[in-house]
């Protein structure tokens, strides 16, 4: 175990995994000699040469389309896109060509990769480098989705995600990139994908959340505790296929519901599990499911703090749904 | 501020019209009459022959899947009438090792790499025996064993994916070239960009095969680009191009051999411009009379790659209208066969739809099958 | 009136419009001469010209990026892409820059135009030309996202759309360019935006759809008045912002919902839907909705009419959320 | 296969180093010591004064707009050290009815065009009188007034927004040209080909200004291209190309007016790259010194652009150390009354975050204003 921030954990993995498998290279903009505007490909340039730490030219759908290509000749791609606003110049690559690779060659051309991007507000980065624009993948089928909240999980989910067979988005929550911090387990350490962790026990409300709004779910949940609301506190860990029995047991348990992420509200992945748990726990439910989200807004830059559904928003849903 | 309309800023059509195949950068062998332009061929009377053979059996079995259309057997077909020389000649000069990612209209190029033709017409039909289990369209096909890639619609996605292909081969010092074809309306897509960008930097080895055919569907090459050429494309990228008349099969072959060579001896990408024309509509959706002046058809048809082959073969070794007759008469025996089978299989099976996906089946997937398998269709399967 | 198919509504909707208003411009792959690959331009590019029907290069990213433009100028560009499963090469202009254009110069900026392109399955053209990506672009905020079912909406819709100072999204269900047809109002006819119909009245269960699956819809409907179910039948017309009042209207009084759509379920419009009457009327609710979709794989060839939740998938439905 | 690294097969570097710029095809008016190398500067003293005015007031706003990030009174700051010639030439060459297409690095030309310098603080500090309502970050800002468009983050994006726009000028016969600026590493974005693809086709009025500044953030230009320049890429779309002296001021003037004037003929686009360098980090996130050899700055410092100017209007006008003192004090008072301006205007009220996504609130963002109004901030407010 070594004390470690989002960053090392991540670093720790890829070069883990590097040095375990030589198959994988990483490739993308400023990954290479500088390692990264965020520094979490640090170091790995230096040790593992210009052939597997690539920085490349400008193009997002040319890093995912040729790291498509890599991946079809059986190499192990990690490309990296810098931030994830910055994701869709790929994205015909990502949706027409990588999630449907496997399917459309009736399993001749599997396709596997781990595409890593930074997610999420919180840096003051405005309309362009704070979005979190999960469920436009979730919704293309062929695609998992992972986004880690804590250093372990990270370094665990992000090992798991290099050895998956399919195509898997690695969603980074800048925000707590180094205000997360905590004990990692040293050398091979793999989370499964698809398990959701239970974060905190409750028998009023579940909060079903990931990434940097973990931490102002655990904030809201203690101040609802102050309230005598006790919140079960779910960190979904994979967004997709998500971890639906144990929404559904805590559910089952609980009768209400409050789904928090920073993505915009509609047609997010809050309205995607507010369906599956009335498919699954109708009769159970005694409030009605709440989303306490971004809003349905670009992402704005002095007023991120009342954009991102922070602790003070998250804490009368919370309420509310128990009083109901 | 200029008053002319803007019809006419866009630039001659010289481009695509035979003159322009005839231009004297354009590397040519054989004359439109067959007579050798070279000094050498520079293949064998076998070779030769064995491309004639492939290209007479594609143009076959491209008007029987057009057929098959018509008659409501098959739903679409989208084939190389006219393109033989191109699709054959360029194929005909990668190594066993080498790969081949195509556009949508090789597969002359696929089964001449050895994919099986009973392959090829379960994909047609999107029956039960098609490896993809009829998920894709007619003409989408696959084919790894024998080193082609896998068609999508997209337009261009291939070039870029053939660019990081071919890069991991090179990382991997495993000595492979890969051949990506794309039609010349392919250029405009990002993925040329992307594609050419990456491959000049990274040195990759790969041969870009330009199919300027004239046509993308309805738009004609000059509202493609306003560049000299198609070819002329390589200098942004600081790739090499070269042009070669598309329906001259010695020099498409020659061309992409020595594009092959090249990439073989880590010095970087060629890009090929073939110059062609689309005998046919786009493909059996489209209705070219609509917009193809026919005057542009007649001086095209007197360019044919099969013509000109056969003239040459005629003089060289003979060839006569009986072999003529027994080559076609073997191609429509394999047809038979293979239509009979093909359509003696069924559908895919329901279950088959979830399949492949993922490399395996997760939760709501499992749900969705179930829902399927216990629905009314289902119980009529 | 007039009796019309879709594409003949279509085509004289965008003819009146260029007749009154000489800011419109259509542009698009063979829009032109060829008048479109469904032909829904015919005619226009002979009447009007190649200064306002323009056959463009072969890329969408090309063809919005500057259509923008154009809509910055002050056109107003109507531009086509030819399936919408090629729209992706184009989705950073559309998400990045056409949907925030308004908003990032306090309004200095406003983009107006509609971009029209056929969606869905229907005529076997397996993963790239049967797709309903409607979902990808509600997520992101600044979009409205138009699907009419009748040649007469489609008419009303697509003026309303031409006329509105946003940008509008304009799905043509191809499956249905030839097979709807009904009777048109000749000349200025416009259908509001934002405003739902109520196709079908029933007391039993709601069930909300739109574009081609409204007759898939209607039948299964009739069907389950048959077995004595009483359906009522809405057709969203406007996808975004949708017309929540008439969902929840209905929904109080049935208590039941279906929803129908061809896009895959997961992360889908119907997840939004249903999330929106669970927050709206959920103690109103006497069975759990449901949502009858395209499966969770990319688009079949062989197998379209088993992917697409046609009548012999709805009935089920229907009836069992009317039994619950 | 060659055994080489892959390190070797990307190109040499002396596309970005102070050679290249002085190389004879670079189009050059002041030498770098202020000699005029021509017979003719092109401009009048007056123009020439103006010019040297603008570029030295964008460099001290520049510079303290730095010291205004490293204190924490703004949140970021990406400038045009060293580009000051490239940035404020090419607006100049610009008639009234022209348009400007700005990237990130431009605020010098948009002032110089009439953009108020209290909204550019008010962007910079992201406060209530930002016009924008603080919505977007520092350095993106706009002004239709002046014909200046939106700085938006994505790369290359307005590239091709700006062709659409002089396309549509042309359909309309109006005769306005539009400038759009971007990065060498810009050139590798999708938006790049299309723009580029679009204009030769339709043979737009558009000036492509690409900033060749060596650097995309820590990756240098033999990494973005394989080409012999980024000019060379115009041959790729037939649009002209020309490379000038990015830190010669006339010569950027004058290439972007020539380019101008040809473009207002209807004799279509023209794709100018500058040469120059990026004096301070990519922003004030960046640290450069993690990839920038030392050794590159000291020659490109002797090239500095206002140096140059500054030299040649000393011999010129007698360009002298009081007027330039009395033009940076006049600066000085210019900045201190829009800092002071800026920071006492509060933040953007809560409400502001629902306007502006669509013309009208549509009923969910109606909801969620109200709920943001209703919920703890509001009335902490
Ligand atoms: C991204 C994308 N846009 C549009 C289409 C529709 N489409 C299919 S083929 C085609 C024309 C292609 O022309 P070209 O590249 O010259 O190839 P050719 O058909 O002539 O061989 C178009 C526009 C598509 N498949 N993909
Ligand atoms: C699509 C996209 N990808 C990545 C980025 C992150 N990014 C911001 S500036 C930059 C480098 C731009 O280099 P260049 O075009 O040369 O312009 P310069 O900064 O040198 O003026 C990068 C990679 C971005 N803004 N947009
Ligand atoms: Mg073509
Ligand atoms: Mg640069």
């Amino acid at each position: 175990m070594t004390q470690m921030n989002m960053v090392q954990a991540i670093n720790d993995a890829l070069r883990f995994e590097m040095k375990r498998d030589d198959r994988v290279v990483i490739l993308g903009e400023d990954v290479g000699k500088v390692g990264g505007v965020f520094r979490v490909t640090a170091g790995l340039y230096d040790e593992f040469g210009d052939d597997r730490v690539i920085d490349t030219p400008l193009s997002e759908g040319g890093i995912i389309g040729t790291a498509i290509g890599m991946a079809l000749y059986g190499l192990r791609p990690v490309p990296e896109i810098q931030f994830s606003d910055f994701i869709f110049p790929a994205y015909d690559q990502i949706v027409s060509e990588l999630a449907k690779y496997r399917y459309r060659s009736g399993g001749e051309f599997p396709c596997p990769m781990v595409i890593r991007t930074p997610v999420g507000g919180g840096i003051r980065g405005g309309h362009y480098h704070s979005q979190s624009p999960e469920a436009q993948f979730i919704h293309v089928a062929g695609l998992k989705v992972v986004c880690p909240a804590t250093p372990a999980d990270a370094k665990g989910l992000l090992l798991s995600a290099m050895r998956d067979p399919d195509p898997v988005l690695f969603f980074e929550p800048k925000r707590i990139y180094r205000a997360a911090k905590g004990e990692v387990p040293d050398g091979d350490y793999t989370v499964p994908l698809g398990k959701a962790n239970v974060v905190r026990g409750g028998e009023h409300v579940t909060l079903v959340t990931w990434g940097a709004m973990l931490y102002e779910a655990l904030d809201a949940a203690n101040k609802a505790a102050a309230e005598g609301v006790q919140v079960e506190v779910i960190d979904l860990r994979t967004l997709w296929p998500l971890d639906i029995d144990t929404i559904v047991a805590s559910v089952k348990k609980t009768g209400r519901v409050v789904v928090v992420h920073e993505a915009p509200r509609s047609c997010g992945l809050g309205g995607e599990i507010v369906s599956l748990i009335n498919e699954k726990a109708f009769l159970h439910l005694e409030a009605p499911p709440k989303r306490v989200c971004g809003f349905d807004t670009p992402f704005p830059y002095t007023l991120e703090n009342e954009y991102l559904p922070l602790s003070h928003r998250i804490v009368p849903a919370l309420l509310e749904t128990a009083r109901f | 501020m200029t008053t002319d309309t803007l019809e006419s800023v866009t630039h001659g059509t010289s481009r695509r019209l035979p003159d322009d195949a005839l231009a004297p950068d354009v590397v040519r062998i054989l004359s439109p009459d067959g007579t050798l332009l070279a000094d050498e061929p520079g293949v064998s009377d076998e070779e030769a022959v064995a491309l004639y053979r492939a290209m007479a059996r594609t143009r076959i079995i491209d008007e029987r899947a057009v057929l098959l259309q018509r008659q409501g057997r098959i739903g679409f077909h989208i084939g190389s009438l006219g393109e033989e020389a191109t699709v054959l000649g360029s194929a005909y000069a990668l190594r066993g090792t080498d790969w081949l990612f195509p556009c949508y209209r090789e597969f002359g190029a696929a089964l001449l790499r050895g994919m099986p033709l009973q392959r090829y017409f379960d994909n047609l039909y999107g029956n039960a025996s098609d490896p993809a289990k009829g998920r894709q369209m007619p003409d989408h096909w696959c084919y790894r064993d024998a080193r082609v890639g896998s068609v999508s619609s997209p337009i261009g996605t291939q070039i870029t994916q053939a660019v990081g292909f071919a890069w991991a081969a090179r990382i991997r010092r495993d000595p492979l070239v890969a051949l990506v074809y794309f039609g010349e309306g392919a250029t405009s897509s990002n993925e040329f960009h992307n594609g050419l960008n990456f491959a000049g930097v990274f040195k990759t080895p790969n041969v870009f095969l330009c199919r300027n055919n004239g046509w993308a569907i309805s738009v004609p090459t000059e509202r493609q680009t306003a560049s000299e050429s198609f070819a002329a494309k390589g200098v942004a990228y600081g790739v090499p191009a070269v042009r070669c008349d598309g329906n001259d099969v010695l020099a498409v072959l020659q061309v992409t051999r020595q594009a092959v060579e090249r990439a073989a001896r880590g010095e970087g990408p060629t890009l090929v411009e073939a110059l062609t024309y689309r005998m046919s509509g786009h493909s059996t959706s489209d209705d070219p009379t609509r917009y193809r002046p026919e005057e542009q058809l007649s001086p095209w048809g007197k360019l044919d790659p099969m013509h000109r082959l056969r003239r040459y073969l005629e003089a060289r070794v003979g060839w006569s209208d009986g072999k003529q007759q027994a080559l076609e008469e073997q191609v429509a025996g394999e047809l038979k066969t293979v239509i009979e089978t093909a359509e003696k299989s069924s559908a895919p099976a329901l279950e088959t739809l979830f399949d492949d996906v993922f490399a395996t089946l997760p939760w709501h997937l499992q749900e969705q099958r179930a829902e399927l398998l216990s629905g009314p269709r289902a119980k009529g399967h």
